[in-house]
């Protein structure tokens, strides 16, 4: 009872709890057919959204006005660049992941540089950016689809006991997240920031530095996602990180990390990113059509977060 | 005598492989007949993102830049009525292709995608006569292209009881969307004899069959060379057998000599032309395969020959 | 006369009436069983400890929070469902101790807030005429437009206006006004035009509560004076049977101890800390600051202090002209909820962000020492909290600023900024930080101290004098007397 | 940024004039950045300076500035909606359809969808929701229904609307007319009127507004109904103009209306917002993103960044004002 009481504080909790109640509605519609397969899909395809997720969410947690928009065009150039310099050969693997983690990383060193040099909000100065990333990736990749080497994509597609490996890796890495959010100068410097940037300043906090920082970490962690989907999808590819403008954001709102800033939330990450993918699995096991299965999304969205209620005020 | 004229190609979307050997496509024949003088300009103009509203403003804003022809491949078949209607009043010729617009006053380079959805049904029934369950990827949605497809596959469907789609799932002509969708189907779907599609997004089906280790269906092809390889990678395997098609991206480089035509003063060019499909069958698809670019797409070039003896076709 | 009897007759003459008013927090019992009144023509001087209890009593008066038990009674009649809007009606205006005006609004707009019958046409005018006649009354030489945005206001300039805005009448009665620190953030001069109003208002026949830490505020005005402790009513009594001592043993503060003067200033030594020259100052003049030195910065309020203690803070980042800084600085901020408080975090993360270098082992913060830390100034300066995990936001208005001071102090700095560091802070602890200020200055850590109380400068070893953004004077403490200070803030600059 | 929250303290009024003076040239920056788009405009195409230019290059930007000012009003009240382009596009289905077949019931359908908006800003208000969940829930609706009301783009505006938007006043061309008139209502509404100042003060400081007796229940409500009307009139205008319908049609509208409100000089927080700077940053918006992108006659591979490029010189052209200002 305890334990209920305990968890129902947290904010993740409900978004695991939405993720739950979309997989049981899923297999009760099958008869149980499949339901292994669905958790396994899930986490693979969860995975993508996770890692670049948490790099929103530092971002986000910022405060308000902080967001990085450029997400997805960095995912598909980064996709682009890694395919690029791996050519196929397994060899080049750990060259290929460098240079998209390189990349991914100069994207959001420029997204900071913009903010901070032009003084531009960080929505439109990331909007912008992603626009020129896009022109840079079709002149760079000219919209071809180009490979991963094979080793590569079988190792995005490895499982273990129907666990994915990479799913494995990305929940040590969001343990690493939580760790260097609440226990290290990093992490309080970034909710520092996001509560009272002035305060912070004030307080000793390098902002400068940090916000520098929490771009760059989010372009970076674009720039592995991008590489690794292109493993996973069998090719890098302009459209690759589209969908990644909403669901990054998405996953780290309803993950329970508040958009005013200076409060974040790494599990409910995980949770809001396998509940999107399971509640893409029921909708699609369901056979409703495009609109209707729009429709339900968005009300199952709004459901669970009026569920789970908002914060309570601080007096 | 068109050697003064000036022709802007509008386009909305320039990030995936059919998209690049559209505008290729387009160069190549463009440059060529500027260099011969027989057009005194053809530029080409990009929007982001396939929107209704930016695509246009930028019909209006190439009316104020005085072109004299505009081939445009848009991004809705009537929301930019309006923008077309202006261009039209302006005395502009308007020609559309791949994503036609509904216009009276436009000229239209039509592939009969309800047709072509039918096929994919008639192609199954060969490889698979006994029938069985079909898995349905469509295209993306609200739009007239996905609409005509499935229309087609149903009326196939329809015509050959023996198959049923047990599921159905949105790709939005993606790869990545496509191989996602699939995957998270895949687990509660009964088994499935063959994938019909919209084009582009058989690949990342194959993929999500591989990924989960359910056995290949049969799936249509869209023409892409990633798509056309994996068949020939299967055939080699064990004599693995499908079709595919897809509306050719030079369908842009007609378009262009259509409204060359037009511009020269031909008055009896019908505003709906029809031009078939692209589609490879078992016995002609290796053919073709080498001379596809590495992740391109399959393409055929018009030259003003082409061009003529295509318009001639569709004057009854 | 049985109690009753006796209630109901006063009740009949009182503007308001409390009776056993009790008001719970979670765990924490903010007030319990409280009986108060105020009479009509009198004013009520509140004091009592950081946290006894004050402003919460004071919201229930202004009905924004509700008591968990008793009665509220108004002009005699007993209210059930009391509100904001109600004691609006019945002519009971609060101003908050946490400053209540929007920034991103103008001063008339600020005042239509107000003012529901504030509308219609030509209402911007009406607003306007309405305030600036009313700070015109207050603060004679206010220098603020009716028209200037409150968010580019000073902190001193948003205290006139809420206390202005509080007495502007327009459709609605107005018997009382509830003053919550309103002089906190004013300087001398301008504290003293605002409390001679108040005794106009009150001879005027309406009534007012005064509530402040700085005793002689209220010895002077008030007619009644009530003091809190821990939540209850200790004393009640006419002010002048009351004297600084008597009320600082009421509060429960040990003793008024004043050991201020007895130390003879330093010799001259120590090596240079800080050495800065305003951006504005036209002569040589600048301000140097030694190792061990309270240095304080006085003036009327806004005239460069906190200019001045910015730039020296930016300088120890990132080289600035004109400012030289040798050692690492740390802050004590004035205006805590815009430049101190971090209002998500517990009261032991607040105090723990300047140093959280030092609370590391290996990579990552030591929970553990952070809580010591913690612990160990709660101790020091008698933060009032059952558990420093706490929010913030759960401390009275006193004791987070008591947490701020924790986090400078237990910084690696040896400068302390003090930016007006003691508002809203509590007669017993200003004596416990003089002397731990001196304490800490007797090891080697400098003090740079605005203040707008003359009676903070004593602790002073050196006093810069500020006007329009320069020093216009320099005095050593011995120099130091409250007219020299009135004379060059007034006097024309050097 | 936060930037300008960090308002450092004024002290002699002639700083104070200073502040006010920066404060005004802020409130003229949207301007400057519009003027300037319009310069470049006239250098490289002289042509569209002109009523038939104009009339062209502006239309589409009436209903951007009306979805602007739609979100402007949500972020007035410190929320966000991530859900206003899918509205336009789902108030474009029904104007083309069932406004256009059976009024009675495309009207009482726009008002519910008002409603539906007003009711939305009440459950965020009273369950102390994030906006930007539930308006990212929304959009999924919107869109949904949108394709539920028209499978297939199609559909044709009501006539009246078609003869609205292709209004052809004599000497100022119509799009102008309706930019002025929408920012001068909208000001006089949030800007001038009682109410306005209340509406706004809950962006500023809401317990400020609870504590002087104002219902912040009322005032969410009223900002979120004002944003579904709105975003009802800008679905309207768009069709008008297109003259029919695709479910998609909107989409793009989310991130230009939220620009649109920050180039206009509005902040995410704190109720600092500016109906005339919103329009004109709409207005900016959409001339750089079409008409000067077209005039420049750039490489196509490398059209889709100059749209970046120009916004980002847009807004750097501010920086050496606000670098002065500092
Ligand atoms: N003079 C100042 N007054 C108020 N706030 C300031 C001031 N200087 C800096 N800040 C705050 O700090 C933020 C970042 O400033 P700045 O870029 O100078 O950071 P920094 O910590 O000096 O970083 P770095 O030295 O690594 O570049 C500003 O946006 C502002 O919030
Ligand atoms: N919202 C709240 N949540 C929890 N505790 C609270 C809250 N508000 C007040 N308290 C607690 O109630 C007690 C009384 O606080 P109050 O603000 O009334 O004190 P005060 O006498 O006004 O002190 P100060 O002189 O410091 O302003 C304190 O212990 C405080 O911590
Ligand atoms: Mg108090
Ligand atoms: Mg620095």
């Amino acid at each position: 009872m305890i334990l209920v009481k305990s968890l129902a504080g947290k904010p993740w909790v409900w978004s695991f709890l939405g993720a739950l109640l979309v997989w049981l509605a899923t297999i009760a519609f099958t008869g149980g057919y499949g339901a292994g397969g669905m958790v396994t899909a899930a986490l693979s395809l969860a995975v993508f959204t996770v890692i670049v997720g948490v790099g929103q969410m530092f971002v986000i947690t910022l405060g308000p006005g902080n967001v990085d928009l450029s997400l997805p065009a960095n995912i598909g150039l980064a996709s682009a660049v890694a395919m690029k310099v791996m050519a196929g050969s397994d060899s080049m693997i750990v060259v290929g992941l460098l240079a998209a983690l390189a990349c991914g990383a100069a994207i959001g060193a420029v997204n900071y540089l913009l903010i901070w040099a032009l003084r531009i909000p960080p929505i439109i100065a990331t909007l912008s950016a992603s626009f020129i990333i896009q022109s840079i990736d079709i002149s760079y990749g000219r919209g071809l689809q180009i490979k991963p080497p094979p080793g590569f994509a079988d190792f995005t597609n490895w499982q273990i006991l129907g666990v994915p490996v990479l799913a494995l890796l990305t929940v040590l890495f969001t343990i690493g997240a939580a760790i260097a959010l609440q226990r290290m100068i990093y992490g309080r410097s970034v909710l520092a920031i996001g509560q009272n940037i002035r305060a912070a300043w004030l307080a000793g906090v390098n902002v400068g530095r940090i916000r520098f920082l929490t771009y760059t970490l989010s372009g970076a962690l674009g720039g592995i996602d991008g590489a690794l989907l292109a493993g996973y999808f069998r090719g890098a590819n302009v459209d690759i990180g589209n969908e990644y403008l909403l669901a990054s954001i998405a996953v780290v709102v309803i993950g329970g990390t508040s958009v005013a800033g200076g409060k974040a939330n790494v599990p409910g990450v995980w949770g809001a990113a396998l509940f999107l993918v399971l509640l893409l699995t029921m909708l699609n096991t369901f056979g409703v059509s495009a609109g209707v299965r729009l429709l339900l999304t968005g009300l199952i969205i709004v459901g669970v977060i009026t569920a789970a209620g908002g914060e309570k005020a601080v007096r | 005598d068109t050697s003064g004229k000036k022709i802007a190609f509008s386009n909305n979307y320039a990030g995936n492989s059919w998209r690049q050997a559209m505008l290729d496509s387009y160069g190549i024949v463009t440059k060529k007949a500027v260099a011969d003088k027989i057009v005194g300009a053809a530029d080409i103009f990009t929007t982001a993102d396939k929107e209704v509203p930016t695509q246009a403003a930028q019909v209006q804003n190439l009316i104020l830049q005085g072109y004299d022809a505009i081939v445009i491949n848009a991004a809705s078949p009537d929301a930019l009525n309006g923008a077309i209607k202006q261009a039209c009043d302006a005395g502009i010729v308007v020609v559309s292709f791949d994503g036609t617009v509904t216009e009276p006053c436009a000229y239209r380079v039509v592939v009969d995608f309800k047709d072509m959805g039918k096929q994919e049904v008639e192609q199954m029934a060969k490889f698979q006569p006994k029938g069985g369950n079909l898995l349905e990827i469509r295209g993306l949605a609200g739009t007239s292209i996905d609409d005509a497809i499935h229309a087609g596959i149903l009326e196939g469907v329809a015509a050959h009881p023996e198959f049923k789609i047990v599921g159905s799932v949105t790709g939005d002509w993606d790869q990545t969307t496509a191989q996602k969708a699939v995957a998270t189907i895949l687990p509660s779907l009964p088994d499935v004899v063959g994938i019909v599609d919209q084009g582009g997004d058989g690949y990342g089906a194959a993929q999500a069959f591989a990924a989960a280790g359910k056995p290949r269906p049969t799936i249509i092809m869209g023409n892409r060379q990633d798509e056309l390889k994996w068949w020939k990678e299967q055939k080699d395997k064990d004599g693995y057998k499908t079709w595919s098609a897809s509306i050719a991206p030079g369908v842009s480089s007609l378009a262009f000599w259509v409204a060359q035509q037009v511009l020269d003063g031909r008055k009896d060019i019908p505003h709906d032309l029809l031009v078939p499909y692209l589609a490879f069958t078992q016995d002609d698809f290796e053919a073709a395969l080498p001379k596809i670019k590495e992740g391109g797409v399959a393409t055929h070039e018009y030259t003003q020959e082409d061009a003529l003896a295509a318009i001639k076709a569709n004057i009854k | 006369m049985s109690g009753a009897e006796k209630n109901f007759r006063a009740a009949n003459v009182d503007i308001i009436r409390l009776d056993g008013a009790e008001k719970h927090f979670g765990a924490v019992r903010a007030l319990g069983g409280v009986d108060f009144h105020v009479g009509p023509g009198e004013c009520v001087g509140l004091v009592g400890h950081n946290g006894a209890g004050k402003s919460t009593l004071m919201h229930m008066v202004a009905g924004t929070l509700a008591p968990d038990s008793g009665k509220i009674g108004v002009h005699g009649g007993i209210e059930d469902n009391y509100s904001v809007s109600r004691a609006q009606k019945l002519g009971i205006r609060c101003v908050f101790q946490e400053l209540s005006l929007c920034p991103n609004l103008s001063v008339a707009e600020n005042t239509r807030i107000n003012h529901a019958s504030l509308s219609g046409l030509g209402w911007r005018r009406r607003a306007a005429t309405l305030i600036t006649a009313k700070l015109d009354e207050i603060f004679p030489d206010h220098g603020i437009s009716a028209w200037d945005i409150v968010g580019d206001l000073s902190i001193g300039r948003r205290q006139m206006v809420e206390v202005a805005r509080a007495f502007t009448v327009t459709q609605d009665r107005l018997d009382l006004v509830i003053l919550d620190e309103p002089t906190s953030s004013l300087d001398a001069h301008t504290a003293g035009q605002l409390l001679a109003f108040v005794r106009r208002f009150v001879a005027a026949g309406k009534s007012c509560i005064l509530i402040s830490h700085v005793l002689g505020e209220v010895l002077r005005n008030a007619d009644r004076i009530v003091v809190m402790r821990d939540g209850k009513v200790v004393v009640a009594d006419a002010a002048n049977a009351f004297d600084r001592d008597r009320l600082v043993t009421a509060m429960g503060g040990a003793e008024a101890h004043r050991g201020t003067m007895t130390e003879t200033a330093k010799a001259e030594a120590g090596p240079l800390r800080v050495r800065a020259r305003p951006a504005r100052q036209a002569d040589g003049k600048e301000l140097v600051a030694r190792a061990g030195e309270i240095i304080g910065l006085a003036g009327l309020a806004g005239h460069g202090q906190t200019d001045l203690l910015l730039a020296i803070f930016a300088a120890a980042q990132r080289i600035r002209p004109g400012i030289e800084v040798t050692a690492p600085v740390a802050l004590v901020a004035g205006d805590r909820q815009s430049d101190g408080i971090f209002p998500q975090w517990s009261i032991a993360e607040n105090i723990g962000i300047r140093s959280l270098a030092r609370l590391r082992n290996g990579l990552l913060i030591s929970p553990q020492r952070e809580a010591e830390l913690a612990a160990f100034w709660q101790q020091k300066i008698g933060i009032r909290t059952p558990d420093m995990n706490n929010n913030i936001f759960s401390l009275s208005g006193g004791n987070q600023q008591k947490a701020l001071f924790a986090r400078a102090l237990g910084s690696d700095a040896e400068i302390v900024l003090m930016d007006d560091p003691m508002r809203g802070v509590d007669i017993g602890t200003k004596l416990e930080v003089y002397d731990l200020v001196r304490e800490e200055a007797r090891n080697g850590r400098t003090f740079l101290w605005y203040t707008t109380e003359t009676e903070e400068l004593d602790n002073c070893d050196h006093i810069y004098v500020f006007k329009n953004g320069r020093i216009v004077a320099n005095l050593t403490r011995d120099e130091l007397t409250e007219e020299k200070i009135i004379q060059s803030s007034f006097g024309d600059a050097a | 940024m936060t930037a300008a929250s960090l308002d450092t303290t004024a002290k002699t009024s002639a700083e104070r004039g200073a502040l006010a003076r920066a404060r005004l040239l802020r409130g003229l920056l949207p301007a400057l950045s519009l003027a300037l788009v319009l310069a470049a405009i006239a250098w490289l195409n002289p042509r569209a300076i002109s009523y038939f230019g104009f009339s062209l290059m502006l239309n589409l930007a009436i209903p951007i500035a009306l979805a602007t000012i739609a979100q402007m009003f949500v972020i007035a009240g410190n929320e966000l909606d991530l859900s206003i382009g899918t509205f336009v596009g789902f108030v474009g289905c029904v104007t083309a359809t069932w406004l256009k077949d059976a009024p009675l019931i495309g009207v009482a359908i726009l008002l519910g969808s008002i409603g539906i908006y007003a009711l939305l800003g009440a459950l965020i208000h009273l369950r102390n929701l994030p906006s930007i969940v539930v308006t990212l829930g929304m959009s999924f609706v919107w869109q949904g229904l949108a394709i539920l009301v028209l499978p297939k783009p199609g559909g044709k505006a009501p006539d009246w609307l078609l003869a609205t938007m292709s209004f052809k006043p004599p000497f100022i061309p119509f799009p102008i007319i309706a930019a002025l008139l929408i920012g001068l209502v909208v000001h006089f509404g949030l800007m001038r009127t009682s109410y306005g100042v209340i509406l706004r003060g809950s962006g500023g400081n809401p317990a400020a507004l609870k504590r002087a007796g104002w219902s912040l229940l009322r005032t969410k409500i009223v900002l979120f109904a004002l944003a579904g009307l709105f975003g009802v009139l800008s679905g309207m205008a768009l069709i008008g103009i297109t003259t029919s319908a695709d479910a998609n049609i909107g989409n793009g509208y989310t991130l230009l209306a939220i620009a649109g409100v920050i180039l206009g000089g509005g902040e995410f927080v704190g109720g600092r917002v500016s109906p005339i700077g919103a329009v004109i940053g709409a207005l900016t918006l959409a001339l750089a993103a079409s008409p000067l992108l077209t005039f420049m006659h750039i490489p196509p591979d490398w059209q889709v960044a100059a749209n970046g490029a120009i916004l980002i010189i847009v807004l750097a052209a501010r920086v050496l004002i606000s670098r002065k200002e500092r």
